[in-house]
């Protein structure tokens, strides 16, 4: 489904991404797991374009993404959930929601998505009118994931989800995340809780200052030493 | 702080020697002759536009708050010292030009330091494009202040018509005493930028709620900042007013505070040695133009988008030229010694070259959420 | 030992509303000296707002705070830190064109007494107060592995850097009370770590009291005296660690039942301390792993 | 009615008319302003293109046989195309490597290349516009109200309410607000940023275009410089009523407008002659100042605060 | 000693300047707001160095103009002139263009002891007769015509001012004719002034003067003003009296109906009917072959301006110092486009003021006022 292929990324003299590979394959939890710096979130950026790369090459259902607009990489059917949240401050929450369907052709359906998101986050229901930007940091990454739904995406790319929620949000966020796998939806997980990110994931890889270092079934990584040591504080 | 081999205070007096040796090259220039009416005249502009320059700098660069009504603070400090000026020799004040010079050039800086206060205190509540706005609607409220005073027109201080041009104002600016006027400003500026000030006003720069969060008082610290530019904008109006003779409220309009700002943005935001390159230079650059006669605004507005695209971050960037440094380069002839030195000055510069000015923005600019 | 007549913050019903929305009501919190209290709840249930009630970012509608004895209510901001009480931020806030070094520097500002003239005229106390600070600072970044990295600038340091930059330029200001607002967000376990050490050496070494919000239960439930916690703005609960892991309020509001598919990162913790109290009732009601989560 | 209140009524509506030319003008600053915070310093300089254009081409048209005032379709065509030309030639490459300041530095740069341009092309001496309308003034007894005033206000009035409209419920509208709180979020919603951006400023130049036609109907000629005062007032009024709001700068055009036109007929009065209609300028500013320092997001300006 | 950075000292200039062709100066305003003037004095200035040229130079010399743009701002100017000034081929300087400019010149002229002529700068405020001199009248003067012009052949009774005040010539014709007019027994019924002088809307103002029940209004602004704003708004207010200008509405540009513009008097240097001087028409002709326009009086007046330097280097002569050529100006009679007069010891002409008066939009001569 999507498929990375010896991928450079820099940022003027940084290198961030030093020739990663990767794929995902339709139906699956990926996760990218790895220290602060190592290049996961340059990873997603380079996927929906908003990063340019050096060298490599991406390609996701047959379209070459390195010769893709950004914008046109999300009407391919990808959804990003980006680090920091990147809500729109000033628009409420339901047009922050709203513009999640922005790419789509039949606006029809709108009214029923936005249910199902008020479904996963109650607590947007009641903020539906509130300014995105006075929400806590919590209601925000909310908003953020929410949006991402709206487009119903064919493959989601999710950049630290659970970051700056609370213990049982995060948990339902893993949650929906299983949810949405199960409804046939791929997707590619960053994940700081390494521990969560791979207990639900198919695969995994890890990613070291821009190289992936190790890859495979996400339920042996759990169980790797060397893992455990540097990502599970075991 | 940066290792070098010099101590800070043989630093200090590599400085005083390279302004010293610059000195010297005006005086040649000017006790041989070399320099007629016009290299002079231009060497004063420029001097004026450096101390303009230099403490505009400090508001925008260092304090990063935009404003555009510092010509407003200059036209204060000129009429104050002109009709400050006029004022001793009507009443046959007998003292020697250059001290009559410098009492009603201090004294327009100090007067028009105090306006920076008064207005300051409002308008520093406001930020960015709001706080420019309002800047410039002071310098316009000034310019029109100044154009409907009876005293600001006309040959005497009693008469004549409002929107008069002030005239005949005794031109007793002396070259060698404006450059001395410079140096100690830009000298001011300096070290006002390398102590805890320039610190703080820095800090509130970056993010001015943890600067507050840090317990820096930061409406105190800005309106210092706002006053110390007013103070100089003024010294450099009393200074233009005994060179140029005559005033025209017109000199308070926005237009010519844009021209500064330019100046600023042009040499580099928070650099002072770039804000000096970029005064002198387009002091000069106009008048280099001149033999494209009409095309010349033309031209100067393409150099000018030029230098945007090509090199947005001014000509140079946050880097301070520091003429220790050079020295400490050449007392370094071991070539390897040399290359470590450079490598720990580099890395441990406060300024960042190009590439992190680069890296500096654009995180900036991709890390705007809440 | 800590039984001092006088608590270093002490909080009555403060409260705040936002166009309508009372973000916190009635908050009520005594900390004394060395203590390390745990602030938690569920998202936007008004704990930064806490916080920016204690610090003079917004001012209280309702209720007064004193630190050590000093009526607070709206000092500015920089006057409360000057009194003793600094902060952290959920979104990293460093001074980001400035080194390490300078970002803890600034924060010193105020125990420098050289001013204008000095800073102009480079006396010889500017010379001996630049040199103290420098002194100073750099023995502060040393507690966090930060000397090496004090003229990097603070935008160039990872992320977990920036967050210890963060706490040690809240130290700087020499407060009494330093409140840490989420500062394990986006690390992994093993930085989690490492910054759990640093709060202890700051607690041991300045002897200061932290109020810290978390979400990492696995931080929160280790280093925290006394939890309270937050729902909509108002207190639900409070007391030890074990009390808090316990109470059915807190689980059905903030930790979560185990009703769901995956496991959660602190749970190791929350059940150890659950299960010292109450085994059985734990097993009782949730002894499967039910797939019936999904619906939700 | 007595003289008093025809003066009165007729200082109205002159205010409403030169309010509403600057209300046109705000909006274009304020729809660029919204999107890529830029105080576009070139913007009331398409209003002096916009004005040759129609100097050049309403003898044309009405040698057709058509109305005078079909000349702004050129006008708008020019202008969208200077308009365009000047984001993809100057901004662009500016907004993606410098920063805030650099931009607007690039906008007075662009100001003065269109000034100066213009000079090089028509010489620096003013040109007469033909007139554009022929419209009879209304009268009620002993007052005049103009027939271009009512239009010009009118013009306003539904240019606003369309883009008020425009912007709340089209899809380039939806895109343009999400473009102007974050680009890179814009862009993960499939939003082309820069076809967007490009779009604003091609609207904000139309609407210069209208706004040199009813400016030209009211003030007939052209000259490079023309755009400067006026720009900067319109900013002003942009600001005044919020930038970034729409029908902000619908209310702050027509507040600068009649403030101007009532200090000029009463400040004399009011003051016993100490301030004099000469301090309109002043007065205008003052007022911003005030306005500003109470309400710093300006009249209808949602307030940003920032959440620590 | 600190001499060499003084600003302030005179040079010897009384070297004789052997040059193959004679240079001459031109400051002008030709970038900014007021660069219409400037052009117009620079099309003045270059037709006549032309006409010099063909018709052989002066004393067998070529003249070549050395021609000078500051931007209306006092810096620029002065640092145009000093460039000049520094230049010792340079035998005069035509220009500056505006008031406020001129008056930076000054003391500069005085002190390289090069004769500066303005072509328009009528400013009472600034000092000429050293080296300064202008080829217009002043503005006290000009105001005081006017107002003599309304009181004894207008016959009014009631007149309004309106000026702007960010001008030094709006405001100074405007105070000038307004106490004339009390001196001569006028009642001066409402005094009006804007910002600036190039503000687009008056109507508050003008209204206020129709209500005051002026007979004549009296607005000294350009050309660029008075026709298209001033004039059509005051008539929209139903303001019907004479309106009258200074030299500023030569060329005042008409718009919409033309009737409007009846009952508008103006004080200018020349008339395109004068059909006494036969150098008008000439000047006329050439004007519009080499520009394709017609010219405007600031035209006109740089037009004399490089004539009346043609006749102070001739009357030097052999001798081609820039004392000379200053000592041959002082004191001079001419006859030029602008009228015939001489060059008082103040450094201004004494000269006769036209009065024009538009008639179905154009201007026709009306009266000529001898100086007093
Ligand atoms: N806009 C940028 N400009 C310059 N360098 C950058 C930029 N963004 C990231 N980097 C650098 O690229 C490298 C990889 O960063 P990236 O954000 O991809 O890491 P990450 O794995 O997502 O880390 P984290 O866990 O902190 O989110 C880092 O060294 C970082 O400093
Ligand atoms: N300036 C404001 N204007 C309006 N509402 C606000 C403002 N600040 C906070 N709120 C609201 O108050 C509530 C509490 O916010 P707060 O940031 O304190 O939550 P929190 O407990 O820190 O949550 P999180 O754990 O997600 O950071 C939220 O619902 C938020 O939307
Ligand atoms: C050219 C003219 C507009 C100059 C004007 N008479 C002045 O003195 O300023
Ligand atoms: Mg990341
Ligand atoms: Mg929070």
């Amino acid at each position: 489904m999507l498929e990375i292929k010896d991928l450079h990324v820099s940022y003027g003299a940084i290198d961030a991404v030093k020739g990663i590979s990767l794929h995902v394959d339709e139906g699956e939890i990926v996760s990218l797991i790895g220290a602060n710096g190592a290049g996961k979130t340059t990873t997603l950026h380079t996927i929906t374009g908003l990063v340019p790369a050096k060298s490599g090459s991406i390609t996701y259902d047959g379209h070459d993404l390195l010769k893709t607009h950004a914008e046109k990489i999300i009407t391919l059917g990808m959804a990003h959930v980006p680090e920091g949240r990147h809500v729109f401050t000033r628009m409420t929450v339901q047009e922050n929601l709203e513009m999640g369907a922005f790419s789509l052709k039949d606006q029809s359906g709108i009214g029923r998505d936005l249910e199902m998101v008020f479904e996963y986050f109650p607590r947007l229901r009641e903020r539906r009118r509130q300014l995105a930007g006075t929400l806590s940091g919590g209601e925000q990454q909310m908003v953020a994931m929410g949006r991402a739904l709206m487009g119903h995406p064919k493959t989601i790319l999710m950049d630290e989800p659970s970051m700056g929620l609370s213990p049982l949000m995060v948990k339902e966020i893993f949650d929906i995340i299983v949810t949405l796998r199960d409804k046939g939806i791929t997707v590619l997980l960053v994940e700081q809780n390494a521990k969560m990110a791979l207990s639900i994931a198919d695969r995994a890889y890890v990613l070291e200052t821009g190289r992936i270092t190790m890859e495979g079934k996400a339920s042996d990584l759990l169980h790797d030493e060397q893992v455990r040591k540097a990502y599970l504080g075991a | 702080m940066k290792k070098t081999m010099l101590s800070a205070a043989q630093s200090y007096l590599v400085c005083a020697l390279g302004v010293l040796a610059a000195f010297g090259v005006v005086a040649f220039l000017c006790e041989t002759g070399l320099a007629d009416y016009y290299i002079k005249g231009i060497m004063m502009t420029a001097c004026i536009a450096i101390i303009m320059t230099t403490s505009l700098n400090l508001t925008i660069g260092v304090l990063g708050q935009l404003t555009l009504g510092c010509c407003g603070f200059q036209a204060i400090g000129a009429y104050v010292a002109a009709l400050a000026s006029k004022l001793m020799i009507a009443n046959g004040m007998g003292l020697d030009p250059t001290t009559r010079f410098l009492i009603t050039t201090l004294l327009g800086g100090v007067v028009a330091c105090v306006f920076g206060i008064l207005i300051g205190i409002p308008a520093l509540r406001l930020h960015g494009d709001y706080l420019a706005i309002i800047t410039l609607g002071f310098g316009e409220i000034i310019r029109v202040v100044i154009q409907n005073l009876k005293v600001a027109g006309g040959m005497g201080l009693d008469q004549g018509a409002a929107g008069q041009a002030l005239i005949g104002i005794d031109r007793t600016a002396n070259l060698y005493v404006v450059f001395w006027i410079m140096v100690v400003s830009v000298a001011v500026l300096f070290m006002f930028g390398r102590s805890r000030y320039g610190r703080a006003v820095k800090a509130i720069r970056d993010d001015e709620i943890a600067a507050g969060a840090s317990g820096l008082n930061t409406t105190y610290l800005k309106v210092l900042v706002f006053a110390i530019s007013a103070f100089f904008a003024g010294i450099a109006g009393g200074i233009f007013a005994q060179y140029i003779g005559s005033l025209n409220p017109s000199m308070a309009g926005w237009l010519n505070s844009i021209n500064y700002v330019i100046m600023v943005v042009f040499g580099g935001m928070g650099s002072i040695t770039g804000s000096i390159v970029s005064a002198v230079g387009l002091t000069i650059l106009p008048e280099l133009l001149r033999a494209f006669a009409e095309y010349r605004m033309l031209v100067y507005s393409v150099v000018l988008v030029l230098v945007m695209i090509f090199r947005p971050q001014g000509i140079f960037g946050s880097w301070e030229f520091s003429l220790p440094q050079v020295v400490n380069r050449l007392l370094l002839r071991n070539p390897k010694a040399a290359a470590q030195e450079k490598a720990a000055s580099e890395a441990g510069s406060e300024t960042s070259d190009e590439s992190g000015a680069a890296v500096a923005a654009a995180s900036a600019a991709s890390k705007k959420e809440a | 030992m800590s039984e001092q007549t006088q608590p270093i913050l002490k909080a009555e019903h403060l409260g705040i509303t936002f166009g309508g929305l009372k973000a916190v009501s009635d908050f009520t919190m005594t900390i004394n000296a060395g203590e390390l209290i745990g602030l938690i709840g569920p998202n936007g249930a008004g704990k930064t707002t806490v916080f920016n009630l204690l610090t003079g970012v917004y001012k209280p509608t309702e209720g007064d705070f004193w630190l050590d004895g000093e009526h607070m209510n709206g000092k500015k901001t920089y006057q409360v830190v000057r009194a003793g009480i600094a902060r952290t931020f959920q979104n990293i806030r460093l001074f980001k064109q400035l080194t390490v070094e300078e970002n803890v520097l600034v924060a010193f500002d105020e125990s420098f007494s050289y001013h204008l003239g000095g800073a102009i005229f480079r006396t010889p106390r500017f010379w001996r107060q630049e040199h103290e600070m420098h002194e100073k600072a750099m023995d502060l970044l040393k507690i966090f592995d930060l000397d090496g990295l004090a003229s990097t600038q603070a935008a160039n340091l990872p992320y977990g850097q920036q967050r210890k930059l963060e706490i040690a330029r809240a130290l700087a200001t020499g407060m009494k009370l330093l409140l840490l607002d989420e500062p394990a967000a986006g690390m992994n376990p093993t930085e989690t770590e490492d910054l759990l050490r640093c709060i202890n050496v700051i607690r041991d070494r300045f002897g200061v009291a932290i109020l810290l919000i978390e979400h990492d239960m696995s931080l929160v439930m280790r280093v925290c005296q006394r939890i309270q916690v937050l729902d909509y703005g108002r207190t639900i609960a409070s007391g030890t660690p074990e009390q808090i892991a316990n109470d059915p309020q807190v689980i059905s509001a903030y930790l979560g039942a185990d009703d769901h598919l995956v496991e959660g990162e602190g749970d190791d913790i929350v059940k150890s301390l659950q299960g010292a109290k109450e085994t059985e009732a734990a097993n009782g009601t949730n002894g499967t792993n039910g797939t019936n989560g999904g619906e939700r | 009615m007595t003289d008093q209140l025809i003066m009165f009524v007729s200082q109205l509506f002159n205010g409403l008319k030169i309010g509403s030319v600057y209300a046109l003008v705000a909006l274009g600053y304020t729809m660029v302003y919204g999107i890529i915070r830029l105080i576009n310093f070139a913007h009331g300089d398409f209003i002096m293109v916009g004005a040759y254009v129609l100097m050049l081409t309403i003898p044309a048209i009405v040698a057709l046989g058509l109305p005078a005032w079909l000349a702004v379709v050129p006008a708008i065509l020019v202008c969208v195309a200077v308009g365009v030309i000047v984001e993809k030639a100057a901004y662009k490459p500016v907004r993606e490597k410098g920063n805030s300041m650099t931009a607007l530095i690039t906008a007075i740069a662009m100001s003065l290349l269109l000034e100066n341009g213009a000079q090089a092309v028509f010489g620096a001496d003013f040109q007469t516009v033909p007139t554009i309308f022929h419209l009879p003034s209304l009268a009620f007894g002993k007052l005049h109200l103009a027939g271009d005033t009512l239009l010009t206000i009118a013009i306003g009035v539904c240019i606003m309410v369309g883009l008020q409209l425009f912007v709340k419920f089209t899809r380039q509208g939806k895109a343009m607000r999400a473009v102007s709180e974050d680009k890179e979020a814009a862009t993960l919603m499939g939003i082309n940023v820069n076809s967007t951006i490009a779009l604003t400023f091609a609207i904000g130049a139309g609407l210069a275009a209208v706004a040199s036609l009813m400016y030209c109907a009211a003030y007939p000629q052209a000259s490079p410089t023309m755009g400067a005062m006026l720009g900067l007032k319109a900013f002003v009024a942009a600001v005044l009523g919020g930038i970034g709001s729409i029908p902000g700068a619908m209310v702050g055009g027509l507040a600068i407008g009649l403030v101007e036109s009532l200090t000029k007929a009463y400040i004399g009065t009011l003051t016993a002659g100490i301030i004099t209609s000469a301090f309109s300028d002043a007065i205008v500013f003052a007022i911003l100042i005030v306005v500003l320092l109470v309400k710093p997001s300006g009249i209808m300006g949602k307030n940003e605060g920032e959440k620590v | 000693g600190c001499d060499g950075g003084n600003m302030n000292y005179p040079s010897g200039a009384s070297a004789v300047i052997t040059g193959d062709t004679i240079v001459i100066g031109s400051v002008t305003t030709n970038s900014g707001s007021a660069a219409a003037y400037g052009e117009a004095e620079l099309q003045g200035f270059q037709l006549a160095v032309d006409e010099i040229n063909a018709a052989g130079g002066i004393d067998g010399k070529q003249v070549a103009l050395e021609s000078m743009d500051d931007k209306g701002d006092a810096t620029e100017a002065s640092n145009a002139f000093n460039k000049l000034a520094g230049d010792a081929n340079v035998v005069a300087v035509a220009g500056p263009t505006i008031s406020a400019t001129t008056a930076a010149i000054a003391p500069l002229a005085d002190q390289t002891q090069l004769v500066t002529i303005s072509p328009a700068a009528t400013s009472d405020s600034i000092e000429t007769g050293g080296y300064l001199f202008r080829t217009c009248f002043k503005d006290s003067y000009q105001g005081e015509v006017a107002a003599r012009f309304a009181a004894e052949n207008l016959k009014v009774k009631k007149v309004a001012v309106l000026y702007g005040t960010g001008d030094p010539y709006s405001s100074g014709v405007g105070e000038a004719f307004a106490k004339a007019a009390e001196e001569l027994g006028l009642e001066v019924v409402a005094k009006e002034s804007s910002s600036s002088a190039d503000d687009t809307e008056y109507s508050a103002q003008l209204q206020k003067i129709q209500a005051a029940g002026a007979e004549l209004l009296y607005a000294p602004y350009y050309y660029s003003v008075a026709g298209p704003y001033i004039i059509p708004q005051a008539r929209s207010v139903g303001f019907d009296g004479y309106v009258m200008g200074p030299d500023g509405y030569d060329g005042l540009k008409l718009t919409g109906d033309k009737s409007q513009y009846d009952g508008t008097f103006y004080t200018t240097h020349y008339s395109a009917d004068d059909e006494s001087n036969s150098k008008v028409q000439d000047f006329i002709t050439n004007f519009r072959k080499k520009n394709g326009s017609d010219p405007n009086t600031f035209s006109a007046l740089g037009y004399d301006t490089i004539y009346m330097i043609k006749q102070a280097i001739e009357e030097a002569g052999d001798n081609l110092t820039r004392a000379a050529v200053r000592d041959a100006v002082a004191g001079m009679e001419f006859e030029g486009v602008t009228g015939s007069f001489t060059m008082d010891k103040s450094g201004s002409p004494t000269k006769t003021v036209i009065v024009l008066e538009l008639k179905d939009g154009k201007p026709t001569y009306n009266t000529t006022i001898q100086p007093k």
